[in-house]
Formats: C-alpha cells, structure tokens, sequence
C-alpha cells in the first residue's frame, strides 16, 4: 500500500475568519457593496435605537407597575400561589431536560437565568417571592432527578444546577474567543506590521491568559462538582419516579390540574381563596388564554376535522360551514359577537364571566384551524395505511380512531405549536372586550395616568419584547420538533 | 353459486343500507335541531331584553363622521352608504397592503437565500422580529412613529407638489374634464393594442428568434396613444394639494392620512415577514439539482429564475400565500386601534346608534364574501395548474 | 362548476341563517315570555360583590394606579353602593368596557351599575336602563394651541380635528360642523393617548371631547398655558351612573345613596365627623345616619346605618370630588360652576348657583 | 469520417474542427486542461493536485470509490463547483471569475445528471428547446426540429409532449441526454448516469452514450459500468481520496494497473 501523502492545507485566504470573510461577506464586488450597505444600515439602527433606550426613554412607566403587566389585578397576598405554579412549571422544564436533552437544556439555562436575574435584581419584592423565585433553580434539578436518564447521560445533575454547567460554558466561551482571534491574527500575519502586529499578538496573547484563568477556576469547580454528581447517580436513577411516558403524562396533567387550582383557588378552602377571573390579568391571561385555546380545541377540532371528513351530508356541511365562517371572519367580530350573542343562548340566571366568554371564543375560533390542521394532518396519511387496517377487518371508524387519526396527529405537531403562537398573538385582541391583558394593561397605564401619557413608546416596546421572547422560543422549539420528527419534509 | 348464511333475507337493523340511512337521518336531526334551538333562543332573547335588532336602520342617515373616504361621503347619507365608504377603505388597506407585502416579502425572502451572510442575517432577524410581535402592537408602534414626523408646515415638500408629514403623504392627482371619457376609451384602445403587439412580438420571438423587444413595443404604443390623446383632449387636470386656511392644511391631490400609512406599514410589515418565509421554502423546494442542470445548459442567473426555479417554487408558493392575503384583510380590522375608518371601525361607531348585532352580522358577511373571494382565486389557481402535468 | 358551488354554498347558507334570524325577531311578537324579574339586591348579596361596568383609561373617572387599584370618581360611586349594600368599599368587581358597549352591557343586565361617564339622553334612558341622578355636569369643547389664535370654535373651518371613536363627541362634532356650515377634516381614534399625542404633534389642530377631560388632558401636557379651550360648549353632557331596566327597588336604592352623598355634603357630614355627627344634635344629620327616624331604608333593604358605612368608606359627595376630580385628583375648578352644590342645606335662601341637588331625606 | 452520421448530422462542427477530429487521437489539440487543481470544502480537500489533459474527441471514463471527488472534479470543469488553486481551460478558455468567460464555457459543455434534473413542469420538447430558444436564440421551428431530431437519435421521439414525470428512469435520462446535447456543446459530462436507474434501462442509456462517443464527442463519465468503460473509453481515470491515482488506456488499467490502490479498487467491483 503506498504511503499516504497528508493533505495540503486550503490556502490561508479560504479558511479561518478571513476565509468565512471572503466566502460570505465579500464574495463579489456586488455582494461587497451589499454588505457595506447593510453594515452601514445595521449600524445606524443600533446606534439610533440603542441610544433612545438607553438616553431617552423613561421606563418608569413599566418599572413601577411590572406585577401588573404579569399578572394584572392578582390579589398580592395570592402571589404565592403563582410563585408555586411557577415552581411546577420548573419541575417540569427539568423533566424535559432529562427527556430531550438538546433543546430544553437551552431553555432551563434561559429560565434559570430569569429567574435569578428577577430573584437577585434589587426592586421592591418580599423576601418570601424572591426566596419561592430562586427556588425554582433546584426545582429544575428536581425535575430532572425524578426523571431517567434517556441513553447516555448528559451533564451530571449538581453540576447543572449548581455551576458546572456555567463554568463549563465560560470555558468554552473564553477558549473559542481566543482560538477565533488568533486564528484571525494568523491569517493576517503577512499584511500586519510593527505595532499592529505586536499589539495583535499581545491581544492574543491576553486572551490565551484570560482563557487560562478561567480554567483555573472554571475546571476545579466543574470536576469538585462532577464527583459527588457521579457518586450520587446511581441512587438518583433509583429516585427516577416519572419513569414511563405515561408517568410523564400523568405528571404534567397533575401539574396543569394543580397550576389551574392555585390560579383561580377554590372556594372555601382556606389560603386558597377563589380569585374573580377578571382580576387575572397581564402576561398571565394571554398565556392562560391561548394555552387553554390550544387545549380545548384540540378536541373539538378533531371532532370537526371528522366530520369534514364524513359522508353524512348534514354532518359534513355544518362541519364545513362553521369551519369556513370562522376562518372567514376577523377575530375582533367574533369577540364582539360572543359579547353580545353568546350570552343570549345561556340561561338567563347563569351570568357568565366574561373572561369565560373570551375563552370559549378563542377556543372555537381555534377548533376551526384545528380542525384543518388536523385534516391535513390526516390527508397526509399514506392511503395505504388504511387499506391496510380496511383489509385487517377493522371498520371505517375503527380506521379513522385507530391508524388514520393517530398517525395524522403526529404529523400535526409543530402546526399546533404554530397555531399557539399565533393564538397567543391573537390574545392580544380580547382588550376588545375589556379584558386587562397585557396589551391592554399597556394602554390603561399610559392613559389613566397623566405622569406617562408620553411614554407609549416604551410601554409598547416592552409589550413587544415580552411577546417576541415567547413567540421566538415557541418557533424555536416548534422547529427543533419538525427537526426530531423529521416531519415537514415529506 | 353463492351462499348466503341467513336465508331469510337481510333484517333491517344488519342492512348495511338501512343503517347508512339511520345515521344521515339522526345526525340530520341532531345537528338541525341543534341548530333551531340556537337561533330559537337567540331570538327569544333579543325579543325579551328589546335589545335592538332589524335591518331597518340601514336606509337612515348616519350621523357619523367618516375620516377618509374614497368616494364623496357626509354625515347626514344613510348607514348603508356609511358601510360602503367603510368597505371601499378596507378593500383599498388590503389591496395595497397586499401588493406591498408580496413585493417585499419576496425580496426579503430571496435575500434570506443569499450567498451574503449579513444580508441573509439582517432577513432572518427581520422576519424573527415581525412575525413574532403582535400585530397590534406593532400599529401602535407604528403609528408613534408616523407622529413623530414633522408637522404639515415643517414637513418634507418634493419639488412643490408632494408633501410629506405627519398628516400622511400628500400626492397630485388627477381631476377629470370634459375629454376625459373618449380619453379613457382611446387609453382602453391602446391598452387592448399593446397587449395585442406583445403576445405577436414575444411569438414571433419565439418562432425566429429574432429580439423583438415585445415589452418596449407595448410599452411605447400604451403609453404613446394615451399621451397623445392626452394632449389633444386633455382630459385631465392635476390637483396639487395646497396649504390652505388659517390651520395651514393641506387641500386637493390625494391623501394617504397618517392612520393609513401606520396601517399599512404594520400590515406589510407583519405579512411580508410571513410571506418571506413561504417564499423561502418554496424556492427551497426547487432542489438544487434544477439550478444546476439550467446552470450547465447555459442559461444565465436571470433566466434560470426566469424559467425553471420560479415556475416550480410558484406552485408551492401560491396556495400559502392566498391564505396571506385573506389573513392581511382580516387583520386590516385592527384599523380601529388606530384610528383609520375600515368596515369594523366605522360599524363599531355606529353602534351608538345603531343596533350592533345587525351591524356586526353585516361586517362578518362582507369578510365571509372576501374570503370566499379569496378561495375562489386559490381553487381556480389549484385547477390550473392540475391540467399541467405532475 | 362544481367547485364553485362548492365554496359558494356555505356563503349562501350562512345568508340563509341571518335572514332566518331576521324572520324569527321580525315576527316574534306572537309570544311574549313574562322575563322572570330579578331581585339584584338578593342577587347582589348572594354573589357578595357588587358588579359595576366602568373604565380604567381616564384619569380622574376611573384608571389603575400603581399599585392596580381601580380609581377615580366613577369608582368612588361604585364603592359607595358596595358599601351601603355589602358593608364593604372592596366587595366591586369593575368591568371595563368600550364606550360602544355600554348600551348592550347594561341592556343585558350582566351588571349591576354603569358608571362610566355616560350621557344621559332621553333615547338612552329608554332603551338602555335606568339613570339615576346626574352626579357630573359636562359638556363638549374644542382645545387648541395659543398660537394659533383661534379665538371661537366658528373659526374652526378647515381645521384637521382629533377625537375619540364611539362616543356622542364623535356625533356632536359632526353635528356642530354641519350646522354652522364649516369644513374640516376629523381625525378619529380609538385611545385618548393616541388623541393627546397626535394633537401634540400637530397632527390636528383641534382636540374635541368633554371640557373636564379636557381640562384634564390640558393640564397633563407640557406647557398648559399654551392650549386654551375655548369658550363654546356645543353639547350638554350630564352623567350619571345607570341601572338596569326592571328592578325599581334597585334603582330607588342606588339613588337613594347618590342622594345621601349630596345630602351629606349639604349639611356638613363627612368623614371625618360622621360618627361625631351621629351622636350630636343636628336632627337632619342624624336622620341620614341612622340614629333618629329613617328615611325608608328599611323598605328598601338596607341597614338603618348604611349612611355611616358609606360615608366612612368614600367620604360624602364632596369629598369624592375633591379626592379624584378636584385638587387631589385632576384639579377641575368646581366653585361657581354647574358642578358645585345647588345650595348650602339647609339655608335654601343662599344658594350657590351649582345644580347638584339631592331631594329631602323623609 | 463515416460513423459521424449520428448526432453529428444534428451538430454542425465547424470545419477545421472535423478535421482535427479526423486526425489520430494522439495529434489532436486538448481541449480540457487542468493543471494542479485543487478543492476544500471547509477544511475538507476534495479535489488535490489534479492535473489532466483530455484530447477533443477522447472518451475518458472516471471511476473510484464514493467520496474520491471524482464529481466534484468533472463538476469543476463547468463550475458548478469553483476550484480554488490550480487551472483549468476549456477549449482554449480559461476558466477564471469573467461571467463572459464562464458563460462561453457553459455553452461548450453539456452535463447529464445522476438525478436527470429534467425541468418537471414543461414538456420534454420543452426541456430541450428552452435554452437553445433562450440562449442561443433559435427560432422556434429551428430548435423544435432540432429537439425532435434529438429525441429520434435517443429513441423516444413519440414522448416529446409529455411531461418528465410520465416518463420512465432510463427515457428520462435520454432526454437529459438529448437536453445537454441541443446546446451543441463540445464537451459532455456524464456524472453518473446509470447509477439511478434500474438494470434494464441501463442499457438504453449506456446504448445512447455508445453511439454518442461514435460521433466524436470528448466526453468525460464518472461511471462504474466498467464493461462500458473496457469498450468504449480511450483512457480511465483513477480517483481516490481527492488525488488522481492513476490514468491510462482501459487495457492497463485492467490488466495491469500500475497503483496498488487501483488493483485493490478494481477486485473489489468486478
């Protein structure tokens, strides 16, 4: 066999920063123009918008009133109970972790960092929320220790909630900064000279140093950490509780049961008192709102999605009606028409609230794209499949329930997590009906109050935010779904 | 031979017929009674709390104030034509906002697959930031900004004619004359002509191979007959909008108010990030393989888009982006937030007055027409290209 | 066409539902159900809240404050009603509501008061509910900037016109410009922030809506005395909370508490000294507390006390006003004008001009 | 030269050409000269320090195991991937970043692909006539009669107005075969043709290629039908791992190839 000669390295100009430079940035003079442009353009945005947030805008407006934009008028001495909610919420986020390592990791860390920034951050809170905020931390750690490893296992778990995690994060921060930069001086070696040689090098050379302490700190804590986590392990697997999907199942559905509980109380249960489903408002409402659309009209949409489906005339055309009247109309005349017409089809003595009414709005307002979610779903089902089951002797709503519908709702999920975000967006419209939602909490607290009826700008800038963080992650996670089903691409 | 294993026929309740009929009628009933009893009980209610309903109104004047109209509206015309103004100022928000947003969303969805990192970056973020805030917010946003345009007397003036402030964009625009039907009847002409020329020029492209310049042939003769009868006839006079009056407001030429460009700036902004995204993936469709083999028979960048990527990323574009279209109309009724009189704004005015279950019942009609529009055009689409091949 | 029909048909029977809708309430009168009437006082003590529809959006009628309480005169109304009924000022539940719901909200009698600066006009009164006692007289101005000079609103023609969407403002706007012949251009929006900032910015010129708003809104803007409101009112706007239709014992309730705010204004009780007053010996103050005699509360279901709650909890009508539209609230001159008491009880001879008036208590 | 009649006689070749082609293999120009070329992907080398001279008119099969960038190297030759060191020139036209330049070499090499790459959503005529119409502005007559001439020297004449996706595997690579060949290019590419296809269709298009190489084309096939190579290719390319291994006349290669690389490759296929 004849020795193999190693392979030539690329040319200097095609690897490393200057080389991804060349490639993607300037490529052709065109596309160098392109980039300057943009650069230019990027650059007077930032520098515009970072000056007004920073100089001119007074956040005053939100900073005084932040509980009322996340929960609304909730009853102060109630706060515990959604501090609770949200310490559930945690634990759940740290079963996820363990179950799908990749994406709720992201998210733990997001979370946790939230949580620790709102926990730490000095503003007027009581001792007692800070303390139930900070533990979510370990109820994170708790989620995942009650949960089995799936294969192999990842980060240990004292070292994800108490630190590896981070210094393994620094770690690798601080060692990719200073390979990317000395990398970009190595490249550049033969056009820099004298001082701008030396002082590159220094650079790198200050970086490599600055790398090489935080190792010295970051290395010690992570493998000090990683040892009991490894002792431990074998017992916390023991510990592992929610070890079959339908454990994991019954646990969320206890969670949810037990979140909604505590939101709105129970009457006559003391320190649970019943909270008026007005006073539930801000963030919490939007997201209460669309997540209990979603969940609601699941249901509801498959049972249209069949009946689209179905050969009894009568049932098909109602089905198809009530779908295509929905999706025809503007949701702000649903609203209005469910305040006015809803109420009239309910006995007289039952007063609804209207929070209800919003709901059930949403929830048939959703069920009709569910029900063509779930259609699609169920058309993307090979045909083959129920010739199949049709010749195995299973009957036609055997089929359907059996292999068309299950199969038909996999093929659905990252539509479903499309449709809560847009959902979730659309909550913002039920200040149509009066509710104090954020949107509307926004509007209320710059124009009921004469001291911020200047300061729109940064309340809806705020308002923006806090969507985009949730829409942003939702599509992020929807698509890592679409990624790990391989769905979507057929 | 056949052998049946009950002889004395099929019973009633096994008779595969029979049941099928047994449920279409049950289901029949259920659903139509279900039905009955809605509308029964939404009846009995509005008789028993009086609460107003009818169709009466609509002949009555209208009292309200519309901000902007298209065509001549006042105060004391009936509801009807209120409702009609109202419409035409949702058709022209969604027709415009439309055409923007398919304009720019194919731009910032062709720039999302350029080979330029920063540019293909600068459209990701744009479409993650737009799609991800609600609409709402982002008019109200939006509508901050336009205010903070300078006012009509300190605002932008191009060459004495356009005005820009934050009252809106003030245009010239044409009034008709006397000459102005036998203009248009000549304009129609050349129009009919230029069409006429184009289909010959571009065939006989094809067929000699001769450059034939289709597009500049028709260009010249469309607008080449029309200035000429414009000249002869004129038929036209331009309206420059002027400052008039002790407030220094702008009068004449044509207006887009400052609601209008909030609106439609949120509007295209919103959609065009969903609409990037569905153009995106359907020139993604097209696999690179097809690039590839119009690369190596020579066609150029131009064509190869021209001729093999887009009619193929086009099937899969259309039918998402129909849905687009009906969601920017729909999403057009968020109007009322900021002030530009659509169909649900000026209904909702109108219900001090005026009985709004019969009101709002009308509103959804027009938007159920609309989106039937909408799915006529999507359907009709779908036949076409069904006779082309797989 | 098969298609076509396709998607046609839905349209076509949704335009069947409505018609068949319109066929059933245009010819409904055959049977006329005897509407159950509801005891809102039971109703109300049962629930053990008092629902009142109101806003959240102006300052100095009802807003939020820092602290997510609602505020304001409206609210201080509904607490007053709450308490002579539950004992408790908390014991509210508020639902906003859009100006445009305010007929249907009260018409359906899903709550139990409307405060929420609403018009009372003769249509409203007999479609909507029951109005009680004007508790605000307003009317509508125009507020521009100084420099304009614009001295009277007839010299508006042409001017560009901001105003909130929904309301009798819109209408009466209208109605103001038609009349007198004058051009202008409205600009209509739904938020009274978006209104002040457009009207900032000089997006319009002239800001049209209730003169205590906007002598409110003036005072919130930068430089207040640079903005005058000129000198025509071109509606008049009494308001006052409103009850639904058919429960007489519950309007005469509320009324009478609305009329025992002003009473207690007339004869000095506030407070601060209504429990001193209680045991005095002013025979017409101790009436109102509930001390000597009575004045038909017991006929209409309420504690002979109830006067002493409420005035513990909101203070009497004056104090209301003080507190959120005189000089704690939004600052509204109230002396010599139409909202000052009608006169100082019980000296009917030396009157101050105002029309606030409560009957006698007997 | 006799056995020219068959897609020649719908490929005019301009004078002084046929007569270079009339002339000995050995003595004729080159028309594909690479020269030291190399390709990265990241820091991947794909292609390294390739050099190879084909004469106009020469067959040259390419074979190797997969990832020896034996694609990526024709793929080169018309820039559908762009080398990076090294130099190649087409017919006497160097191939740098000038889009005339690239455009003139575009025109002078037709490529078949293992996946066809037919345009599914116009015809077969189509397919063929869209770029002689667009480019080479043929009248439309002219590029049909053209196409259609194509279509009866691959055998399918009667399919010209259906779509691709009627057609079978091996019918749809004849009309990409017939598709590179409307442009009259000098030089044909063949990446992979057969390795889509099932066996029986094989044939038909290893029978188009056959006759193809009869006329005289240069053509350059990446291809593992070693049969087709023994009988058809003036010389066989090894590739592996990027380099080239070794290149000579069929006869050696199989019978005594000179690199222990290329005896080890070839056992393992035949």
């Amino acid at each position: 066999m004849t020795a193999r000669v190693a392979a030539p390295l690329p040319p200097a100009t095609t690897i490393g920063p200057v080389g991804w430079l060349r490639k993607n940035l300037f490529s052709s003079p065109s596309n160098s123009v392109v980039t300057v442009v943009m650069a230019i353009l990027l650059a007077w945005i930032v520098v515009n918008l970072g000056a007004w947030v920073v100089v001119q805008a007074d956040w005053t407006v939100i900073v005084s009133r932040v509980p009322l934009y996340i929960v609304g008028l909730y009853p102060y001495e109630a706060y515990w109970r959604l501090t609770i909610c949200l310490l559930l919420i945690s634990v759940l986020l740290g079963m996820t972790w363990r179950a799908w390592p990749d994406t709720a990791r992201r998210f733990s860390y997001g979370f946790g960092a939230i949580m620790l920034f709102v926990g730490v951050f000095p503003h007027e809170m009581a001792p007692v929320h800070r303390a139930l905020l900070l533990l979510n931390l370990p109820a994170i750690g708790l989620g995942y220790m009650l949960t089995p490893r799936a294969g192999e296992s990842g980060p240990g778990l004292l070292e994800a909630i108490a630190g590896g995690a981070l210094s393994s994060m620094l770690d690798r921060a601080a060692v990719r900064l200073a390979t990317a930069w000395c990398s970009v001086v190595r490249a550049l070696l033969p056009s820099l000279y004298g001082v701008a040689f030396r002082l590159a090098t220094a650079w790198c050379r200050a970086v490599a140093a600055l790398s090489r302490m935080l190792d010295r700190v970051a290395i010690p804590l992570a493998t000090a950490l990683r040892r009991p986590a490894r002792a431990l392990a074998p017992a916390l697997d023991r510990a592992a509780i929610f070890s079959t999907p339908r454990r994991m199942l019954t646990a969320v559905v206890v969670a949810l049961v037990v979140t909604m509980i505590l939101i709105l109380g129970i009457d006559g249960v003391p320190g649970l008192d019943p909270v008026a489903p007005q006073d539930v408002g801000g963030l919490l409402i939007n997201l209460l709102l669309a997540f209990f659309g979603i969940v609601c009209s699941l249901p509801i949409g498959i049972g249209l999605a069949l009946g689209r489906r179905s050969s009894l005339p009568v049932v098909k055309v109602a089905c198809v009606i009530f779908i295509e009247v929905i999706r025809g109309v503007p949701l702000i005349t649903l609203l209005f028409m469910s305040r006015h017409i809803l109420p009239l089809t309910l006995p007289e003595d039952l007063n609804v609230d209207r929070v209800y009414l919003a709901g059930i709005t949403i929830t048939l307002f959703s069920s009709a794209y569910m029900a063509e979610n779930v259609r699609g779903g169920m058309a993307a089902v090979h045909p083959g499949q129920a010739e199949a089951a049709s010749a195995l002797g299973l009957r036609g709503w055997q089929t359907t329930l059996l292999i068309n519908l299950p199969q038909g709702l996999r093929n659905i999920i990252p539509a479903i997590v499309g449709q809560f975000i847009s959902l979730f967006k659309d909550t913002s419209l039920v200040y149509f009906i009066g509710m104090l939602d954020l949107v509307e909490m926004g509007r209320v607290s710059v124009q009921g109050n004469q001291e911020f009826i200047d300061n729109g700008r940064e309340v809806y800038l705020f308002i923006a935010l806090v969507f985009w963080v949730f829409c942003f992650s939702m599509s992020f996670i929807s698509r890592r779904i679409e990624g790990n089903l391989g769905v979507g691409r057929r | 031979m056949t052998r049946l294993l009950y002889v004395q026929g099929v019973p009633i309740w096994r008779n595969v017929v029979a049941l099928r009929w047994a449920v279409q009628v049950v289901s029949a009933v259920v659903v139509l009674s279900t039905i009955a009893l809605f509308l029964l009980n939404v009846a009995r209610e509005i008789e028993a709390r009086d609460i107003p309903f009818g169709f009466s109104f609509l002949g009555r004047a209208a009292q309200i104030p519309i901000g902007e109209a298209v065509i001549p509206y006042d105060p004391s015309d009936s509801y009807l034509y209120g409702l009609i103004v109202a419409g035409i100022n949702t058709i022209r928000a969604s027709v415009l906002g439309v055409i923007l947003a398919t304009a720019i969303g194919i731009l910032v969805g062709v720039a999302r697959l350029s080979p330029n990192w920063l540019l293909s970056r600068i459209a990701l973020f744009y479409i993650e930031v737009f799609r991800n805030i609600p609409l709402i917010v982002q008019l109200l946003f939006w509508l901050t900004i336009v205010l903070t345009l300078p006012k009509v007397a300190e605002g932008y003036v191009v060459a004495d004619t356009v005005y820009i402030n934050n009252s809106g964009i003030y245009l010239p625009w044409f009034e008709a004359q006397n000459g102005f039907w036998p203009w248009a009847l000549i304009t129609a002409i050349g129009a009919a002509l230029a069409v006429y020329a184009f289909r010959r020029l571009s065939r006989r492209e094809i067929e000699t191979g001769q450059p034939s310049y289709p597009l500049l042939a028709a260009t010249v003769i469309a607008v080449g007959l029309s200035l000429v009868a414009l000249l002869i006839l004129g038929p036209l006079a331009i309206d420059i909008p002027q400052i008039e009056g002790r407030f220094g407001r702008l009068q004449g030429g044509a207006q887009l108010s400052g609601s209008f460009m909030a609106l439609l700036v949120g509007l295209v902004v919103y959609t065009s990030a969903f609409i990037a995204e569905i153009v995106r993936a359907g020139i993604q469709s097209v696999g690179k393989g097809q690039t590839e083999a119009a690369r190596s028979v020579g066609l150029s960048g131009m064509l190869t888009l021209r001729h093999v990527t887009f009619p193929q990323a086009l099937r899969v574009i259309i039918p998402p982006l129909i849905s687009q279209f009906l969601n920017l109309t729909k999403n057009s009724s968020l109007a009322a937030a900021i002030g530009y009189p659509d169909l649900v704004s000026v209904a909702n005015t109108m219900t001090q007055i005026a009985p709004a279950i019969s009101l709002f019942m009308i509103v959804m009609v027009s938007y159920l027409s609309m989106s039937l529009l909408y799915s006529l055009i999507g359907n009709l689409y779908n036949r076409m290209i069904r006779f082309k091949g797989a | 066409m098969g298609r076509l029909r396709k998607y046609l048909r839905p349209g076509l029977i949704v335009v069947a539902l409505a018609l068949a809708i319109a066929a059933i309430a245009a010819c409904g009168e055959e049977e006329q159900e005897a509407t159950t009437v509801v005891n809102r006082l039971a109703a109300v003590k049962e629930r053990g809240t008092l629902i009142c529809a109101s806003r959240n959006d102006v300052p100095g009628y009802g807003s939020l404050d820092a602290a997510g309480r609602n505020v304001g005169f409206d609210i201080d109304l509904c607490r007053a009603v709450a308490t002579a009924v539950l004992g408790d000022p908390e014991a509210i539940q508020i639902n906003y509501i859009t100006a445009a719901e305010r007929g249907p909200t009260i018409q359906s009698g899903e709550v139990d008061l409307l405060v929420r600066t609403v018009t009372w006009t003769t249509s409203r009164d007999a479609q909507w509910g029951n109005y009680v006692h004007t508790t605000f007289y307003d009317g509508q101005g125009f507020m521009v900037p100084r420099n304009l000079g614009v001295s009277s609103a007839l010299e508006l023609g042409g001017a560009a016109v901001c105003v909130t969407s929904g309301t009798t403002t819109e209408l009466n706007m209208a109605d103001f410009f038609r009349q007198n012949n004058l051009e202008y251009n409205p600009q209509v929006f739904e938020d009274t922030d978006v209104v002040l900032e457009a009207y900032q910015e000089g997006q319009c010129d002239v800001f049209t809506n209730d003169r205590s708003q906007l002598a409110a809104l003036r005072s919130a803007l930068p430089n207040p005395q640079d903005h005058v409101i000129l000198p025509e009112t071109i509606s008049e706007e009494p308001l006052g909370p409103v009850v639904p239709h058919g429960d007489e014992q519950w309007f005469d309730i509320v009324k009478t508490v609305v009329s025992g705010l002003i009473y207690a204004e007339a004869y000095g009780i506030t407070s601060a000294n209504y429990a001193q007053m209680a045991g005095g010996d002013n025979v017409k103050a101790k009436r109102l507390l509930g001390t000597e005699g009575s004045f038909g509360q017991e006929t209409l279901g309420l504690s002979e006390t109830f006067m002493q709650d409420v005035l513990g909890a909101v203070g009497n009508y004056g104090e209301i006003y003080d507190r959120n539209l005189g000089p704690g609230g939004i600052d509204l001159p109230r002396e010599g004008g139409r909202n000052a008491l009608w006169a100082n009880a019980p000296c009917t001879d030396c009157p101050k001009g105002g029309q606030i008036y409560a009957p006698p208590l007997r | 030269m006799a056995e020219t009649k068959g897609f020649q006689s719908a490929v005019d070749i301009p004078a002084e050409k046929a007569e270079i082609l009339a002339r000995p293999l050995e003595e004729r120009d080159d028309i594909v000269v690479c020269e030291n070329v190399h390709k990265w992907f990241g820091d991947f080398c794909a292609v390294r320090d390739v050099s190879m001279r084909v004469k106009r008119g020469e067959v040259v099969v390419i074979f190797g195991p997969s990832g020896s960038g034996k694609s990526t190297f024709i793929r080169m030759i018309n820039r559908l991937e762009e080398h990076q060191q090294g130099s190649i020139v087409i017919d006497g036209i160097e191939m740098t970043n000038d889009v005339r330049n690239l455009d003139a070499i575009r025109r002078e090499v037709g490529m078949v692909f293992q996946q066809f790459n037919l345009f599914p959503h116009i015809t077969v005529l189509g397919n063929i006539t869209l770029a002689p119409q667009r480019v080479r502005h043929m009248p439309r007559g002219e590029a049909e009669a053209l196409a259609m001439q194509l279509l009866e020297r691959v055998g399918i004449p009667e399919q010209a107005q259906k779509y691709p996706a009627e057609l079978s595997g091996g019918q749809q690579q004849r009309v990409a075969i017939a598709r590179a060949l409307a442009m009259q290019p000098q030089i044909m590419l063949f990446d992979e043709p057969t390795s889509a296809l099932d066996p029986e269709m094989i044939k038909e298009v290893l029978d188009a290629m056959r006759e193809l190489a009869a006329t005289g084309m240069t053509m350059l096939c990446v291809t593992h039908e070693m049969g087709f190579a023994r009988e058809v290719a003036d010389r066989m390319a090894f590739f592996d791992e990027g380099a080239l291994v070794e290149l000579g006349p069929p006869d050696q290669i199989f019978n005594d190839p000179q690199e222990d690389r290329t005896k080890m490759f070839l056992d393992q296929i035949l």
